[in-house]
């Protein structure tokens, strides 16, 4: 039988995949498709939740997770796009600048 | 359903990897493109249709064609790897064992079966459009403007002059 | 589901995509017609009576040309990407309601499918165009992605009219809201949209930049000989077809009308709204890329939303 | 009838937002708004009057205001013979003095804004009059307090001009602070602020609590009315437009303070003490503020300390239980000090804003209406028969008598013997004799009809206001205001002699006989006087030093606190907590910034540090 265990555990794997991709990439665009898994692997935590307790409300917060991904790829693209014509790269190693 | 689940699992994991390893960064984005289509699927198992379509549309035909269009329109190639293997990322692995065996070890003690059972699962565009336009109204006017500030903001950035 | 479910499913699912395509083939001679006689000539006629048998020789020309696979694209995505094409092209078919009993599926968010496979559609030429590594067809590309993702929006937004008019998703139950007067009175402004609209998705003149042959050879499928050609070929009819038959479900109240059966009434409808579509080709004049994407943003999204507005006054008020 | 009510009341306001929000385009036509807009409320007003005067009454609640729990008041109206004679007067005085300002103002940079000030001062005062409770009224109290400050320092630019409105605020707010003081009590003692319940409850009410809503209550009073230890801001108001000064400073706000304690007869009937202090106040004021008069220079001020002098009066009838009187006299006086001022204005207008008597004379031949009207005026105000000022003065000053109180008899007396001479010398001055600034002579000229015509109209109501009075107890005017007050019952009856009766019209007739000896004749000279009785003449040219007293005790010792309190408190104790809390941060900061690596995954590893510790936290609990 399909569990809430399944769903968590699969979940979890996938957003730990995501978390290394943010972690080990350097490239700007990579690590903005890394944050996409991670964000996917909680629509799908919730998505769980949702089937599980019968509720509404962790579809409702999957639409609003849709519209932060998007607003963060729109903005996080629009960066990408500004530091390559500035620093003509997107090594987020080499950005340093908001240093202390 | 629950072989079903697995397997379309198993995509989902082959197609993150291929992005997180993927050399070629538009290759990477169409894995990216068939992981989102496999949550989708997670969606209509689920029973979420309107969720699945949605999902479609925003990533498919949104978010991963404006990444497409940003790596064509840097020029990235296939690229050597350019992986960040320092103390630093397997600090973050150590640390994200710890959190992932948390969660299994919440999953083992079956902390997480206790969730409150609602009698009626309604998954129709109807429902979700009720709870959004009433309960979270707050967060759905929220969402609109983080969306227009998104909007703004991308057309500044992208701008010719900073 | 029982043997004989899934038996009479395989059955419709042949009959549909069976016809689908020999509709599609025969729109490649249909078309060839009309601009002859537009131009007042008389067009193919050497093959068969009338020219019937054109689109086979066509196809049978197509498939033993020799399948030239230049040596720097790049392998898997310039083979996928027709398949998208054309797939995609099909898929629209499986929610379109022919007659009062005669769909594939019903599904309760129909038009939400519609939308996500015009989503997906977008890669098949983008992928095109990126993985020709030429020029020609980069540009041709990047195009047809931007004018895609444009017109989506135009697109999406008179759907929502359409949707709020007849308080539903499914396609079938939007054809049968209109069994007293069809969408396009209520939805006029709608209709429009969604006509240039659909124009601009089907990369028809006056929107067909992506492959305006006088200064991009072929646009995204420069590169592609042979059955791949002919998949871009027949994938494009396919989506004509496609969104003719949604424009005839939308706004022509589908298999609706008197005395003839719904498919009939189905068949003339959709042929109609073809006919204007090749008319349209062969009258105006191609558009400016900027002129295209300014159209698209400042005069058919504003439209749009004034349609939702006006829609969703008289939906209260009626 | 609630409709005309509620016209009369909101039509200025509506005037006012129109020149005010709306009229900067047409800022020269700004009178085509104002002037109709108060027309309107003064019809309005005629007609409420007439409606009262068939015996009908009206109390309206037009909306919950404040509701806090037990605490509750309405925006209510009440339209009764009190109410009823005050909007009358308010309106046809401020109609003529509108009409006038047309004439007045015209060219002035700020004409819409005059306009729209005047307004706004019109609906105030209607409000603070109509209102049916304790807060309303203190909102209208507030509101004239505030267009007074608006428009006696009207011309911003001049600095006099901004001080004196600023000092007209300032001093208000310490009558203001004893208002509130004074509606708290009332609310503490009875639970309500609406008129008919506080009415009711005052008899029931103990001595002491009854004693400090008057007193409060009064204080408020003595601040707007001009009384004595608070009136220093009335002769520092002239410095505004000249019409300002009839409508605000003359004829309707600081009457304010008449009608509230005439509107609490109720409270003030029952306590008596408090009742004597308002009179004996009023005497000392009325005698106090004439004096001031005999001797100053300025035309403007001599009004004003007259102005602060019949208030004085005022405060005599009703500090003596006969409010109507009191509001008799507010009524007349409206009149003719409407009228003195703006003659006053007319005669400053032909001068181009001069004001010092001593370069005035003979301007009687320049400008007889001008002339004619003042003369008027004087008259009514010096209580010449058959004049408006002779019933309402006479009937105070009896009434006083009647009841007992001699002393203030005699200080009343006295005074309309100084206010006739004041008057008249201030006549003489200005009208008669030899010119003596020639230049100043030669450009005078008579105002234009739209400035005398108004003139000519207050002149007839400064002759014919106190007919209403004439007969004894039972005079139309006190019949019909009788329901609006209570009296208390006087035990002493004195019946005043005859000779008692004539002396206050002979000291007046007195008065203007030594003003035209002195100032026509020389006999005995004026210069002569003022070295003969030098201290007194210094002691009164000097204002008796009021303002210079209230500067070294009042205004020095809160300065020098004030800077104590600088230099200590803030300074060193505020200002250091604060410096210190920025430092301790500033500290903080040097060492967390060391965290702040510039780099985005090292962020992440916190991140993911930080959730990982929360979800074993929970996990191991």
């Amino acid at each position: 039988m399909l569990g809430f265990n399944d769903y968590l555990l699969v979940s979890v794997i996938l957003f730990f995949v995501g978390a290394l991709g943010v972690l080990f990439r350097r490239n700007l665009i990579y690590i903005l498709m890394s944050l996409e898994l991670m964000l996917n692997s909680i629509n799908l935590t919730l998505i769980g939740l949702a089937k599980y307790s019968n509720d509404t409300n962790p579809q409702v917060l999957i639409l609003l997770i849709l519209v932060v991904a998007a607003v963060e790829v729109a903005v996080g693209l629009g960066l990408a796009i500004n530091l390559m014509r500035v620093k003509k790269t997107v090594d987020v190693d080499l950005f340093k600048s908001l240093k202390g | 359903m629950k072989t079903v689940f697995y397997i379309n699992a198993l995509f989902s994991l082959i197609f993150a990897l291929g992005v997180i390893f993927g050399k070629n960064p538009l290759r990477s984005a169409l894995s990216l493109l068939l992981f989102f289509l496999t949550i989708a699927l997670d969606f209509f198992f689920a029973g979420s249709e309107y969720l699945g379509f949605v999902q479609i549309i925003v990533y498919a035909g949104g978010i991963i064609v404006m990444i497409a269009f940003v790596i064509i329109l840097l020029g990235l190639k296939k690229e050597s790897p350019d992986y960040d293997i320092t103390v630093r990322s397997f600090t973050g692995i150590i640390l994200l064992g710890f959190f992932a065996l948390g969660v299994l070890y919440g999953l083992a003690k079956s902390v997480l079966h206790l969730i409150p059972k609602a009698p009626y699962f309604d998954t129709s565009a109807a429902g979700i459009g009720d709870a959004l336009f009433s309960k979270y109204l707050l967060p759905f006017e929220v969402a609109s403007i983080l969306l227009l500030v998104g909007v703004v903001l991308a057309f500044i950035f992208a701008k010719k002059e900073v | 589901m029982a043997l004989k479910d899934v038996l009479i499913l395989v059955v419709k699912i042949s009959i549909v995509i069976g016809g689908m395509l020999g509709v599609v083939a025969y729109l490649t001679l249909m078309e060839r017609k009309v601009v002859a006689y537009i131009q007042e000539r008389l067009g193919p006629n050497r093959v068969g009576p009338w020219g019937l048998l054109q689109p086979i020789a066509d196809g049978i020309k197509l498939f033993f040309k020799e399948d030239v696979i230049p040596a720097h694209v790049d392998k898997l995505l310039y083979i996928i990407a027709p398949a998208i094409t054309m797939t995609m092209a099909v898929m629209p078919f499986v929610i379109i309601p022919f007659s009062k009993s005669f769909f594939l599926s019903d599904i309760n968010v129909g038009i939400l499918l519609l939308l996500a496979i015009s989503g997906i559609n977008t890669y098949g030429v983008l992928l095109a165009g990126i993985s020709s590594n030429s020029k020609y067809s980069m540009i041709g590309g990047l195009r047809v992605a931007s004018q895609l993702i444009s017109y989506e929006v135009a697109l999406s937004l008179a759907f929502v009219g359409v949707v709020l008019w007849n308080g539903s998703m499914s396609l079938v139950k939007i054809t049968e809201a209109q069994h007293v007067v069809w969408n396009i009175i209520p939805q006029f402004i709608g209709f429009i949209v969604f006509f240039i609209a659909a124009l601009a998705e089907l990369n028809r003149i006056p929107f067909d930049l992506p492959e305006a042959e006088a200064e991009l050879v072929a646009g995204y499928h420069t590169e592609y000989s042979s059955m791949k050609f002919a998949l871009f070929y027949l994938g494009e009819y396919a989506n004509l077809t496609a969104m003719s038959a949604i424009i005839t479900t939308l706004y022509l109240g589908g298999w609706q009308g008197p005395w003839l059966p719904g498919f009939v009434w189905f068949a003339i409808k959709t042929f109609v709204v073809l006919f204007v579509f090749m008319w349209i080709r062969w009258t105006y004049p191609r558009f400016r890329f900027d002129q295209l994407i300014s159209v698209g943003w400042k005069v058919l999204i504003p439209l749009a939303l004034l349609n939702i507005a006006l829609t969703a006054i008289l939906r209260i008020y009626i | 009838m609630e409709t005309i009510l509620l016209i009369t009341l909101f039509v200025p306001l509506l005037g006012a937002i129109i020149n005010g929000v709306f009229g900067s385009p047409f800022k020269k036509y700004a009178h085509w708004v104002a002037v109709p807009a108060i027309g309107i409320s003064w019809l309005g007003a005629l007609y409420l009057l007439k409606f009262v005067m068939a015996g009908n009454t009206l109390n309206v609640n037009l909306w919950q205001w404040i509701p806090v729990k037990d605490f509750n008041v309405h925006f209510g109206l009440m339209l009764d013979p009190l109410s009823a004679v005050m909007i009358a007067t308010v309106t046809t005085v401020s109609f003529f003095i509108h009409i006038y300002s047309i004439g007045y103002m015209h060219g002035d940079p700020g004409y819409r804004r005059y306009f729209a000030y005047l307004n706004l001062f019109v609906f105030s005062m209607l409000m603070l009059v109509l209102a049916n409770n304790y807060v309303l009224l203190f909102v209208g109290w507030e509101a004239v307090g505030l267009c007074s400050y608006l428009l006696i320092g009207f011309w911003y630019e001049k600095k006099s001009a901004s001080d004196a409105g600023k000092k007209a605020f300032i001093v208000n707010r310490i009558g203001d602070a004893g208002f509130i003081l004074g509606i708290f009590t009332m609310f503490f003692a009875v639970g309500a602020v609406d008129y008919k319940t506080v009415f009711a409850a005052a008899p029931q009410l103990s001595a002491v609590i009854v004693g400090s809503i008057t007193f409060f209550l009064f204080m408020g009073a003595i601040g707007k009315s001009a009384q004595f230890p608070l009136y220093v801001w009335l002769p520092d108001a002239m410095e505004g437009p000249t019409p300002v000064s009839a409508l605000i400073h003359a004829a309707t706000m600081v009457t304010a303070g008449v009608y509230m304690v005439a509107r609490s007869s109720a409270l003030y009937s029952a306590h008596g003490s408090i009742a004597n202090a308002v009179a004996s106040i009023g005497a000392f004021t009325a005698i106090f503020a004439a004096s001031i008069a005999l001797v100053n220079d300025d035309i403007k001020r001599v009004l004003a300390y007259s102005t602060i002098s019949q208030l004085g009066y005022m405060f005599i009838g009703v500090g003596v239980g006969a409010y109507a009187t009191g509001i008799f006299h507010l009524y007349t006086h409206a009149f003719f000090k409407a009228l003195l001022f703006l003659t006053a204005g007319s005669v400053m207008h032909a001068l181009h804003g001069e004001l010092n008597m001593q370069k005035m004379g003979g301007l009687f031949k320049k400008m007889p209406h001008t002339g004619i009207t003042f003369i008027i005026g004087a008259l009514a105000l010096s209580g010449i028969p058959p004049l408006a000022g002779f019933y309402s003065k006479d009937s105070i000053l009896k009434e006083a008598l009647v009841r007992g109180h001699t002393t203030i008899w005699w200080v009343g007396t006295i005074t309309a013997f100084m206010t006739a001479f004041y008057m008249f010398r201030l006549i003489f001055m200005v009208f008669f004799g030899e010119p003596r600034d020639r230049e100043l002579y030669e450009h005078a000229h008579e105002s234009p009809a739209v400035m005398t015509i108004p003139l000519w109209i207050l002149a007839i109501g400064a002759i014919s206001a106190g007919w209403v009075g004439i007969g004894e107890d039972a005079s139309p005017f006190f019949k019909f205001l009788a329901p609006s007050l209570h009296y208390a019952e006087h035990g002493v009856h004195f019946e005043p002699a005859a000779w008692q009766e004539w002396l206050p019209l002979i000291f007046g007739v007195a008065g203007i006989l030594l003003a035209w000896s002195m100032y026509m004749k020389r006999i005995p000279s004026p210069v002569g006087m003022a070295r003969a009785f030098k201290p007194i003449y210094k002691l009164l040219k000097g204002k008796y030093y009021v303002d210079e007293i209230y500067n070294i005790f009042i205004v020095k010792p809160i300065y020098y606190l004030a800077i104590i309190l600088f230099k200590l408190v803030d300074r060193i104790l505020i200002d250091g907590t604060v410096n210190g809390v920025a430092w301790v941060n500033r500290a903080t900061g040097a060492v967390l910034n060391k965290i702040q690596t510039g780099a985005v995954k090292t962020y992440m590893l916190w991140i993911v540090f930080a959730a990982t510790l929360i979800m074993w936290l929970q996990l191991l609990k």
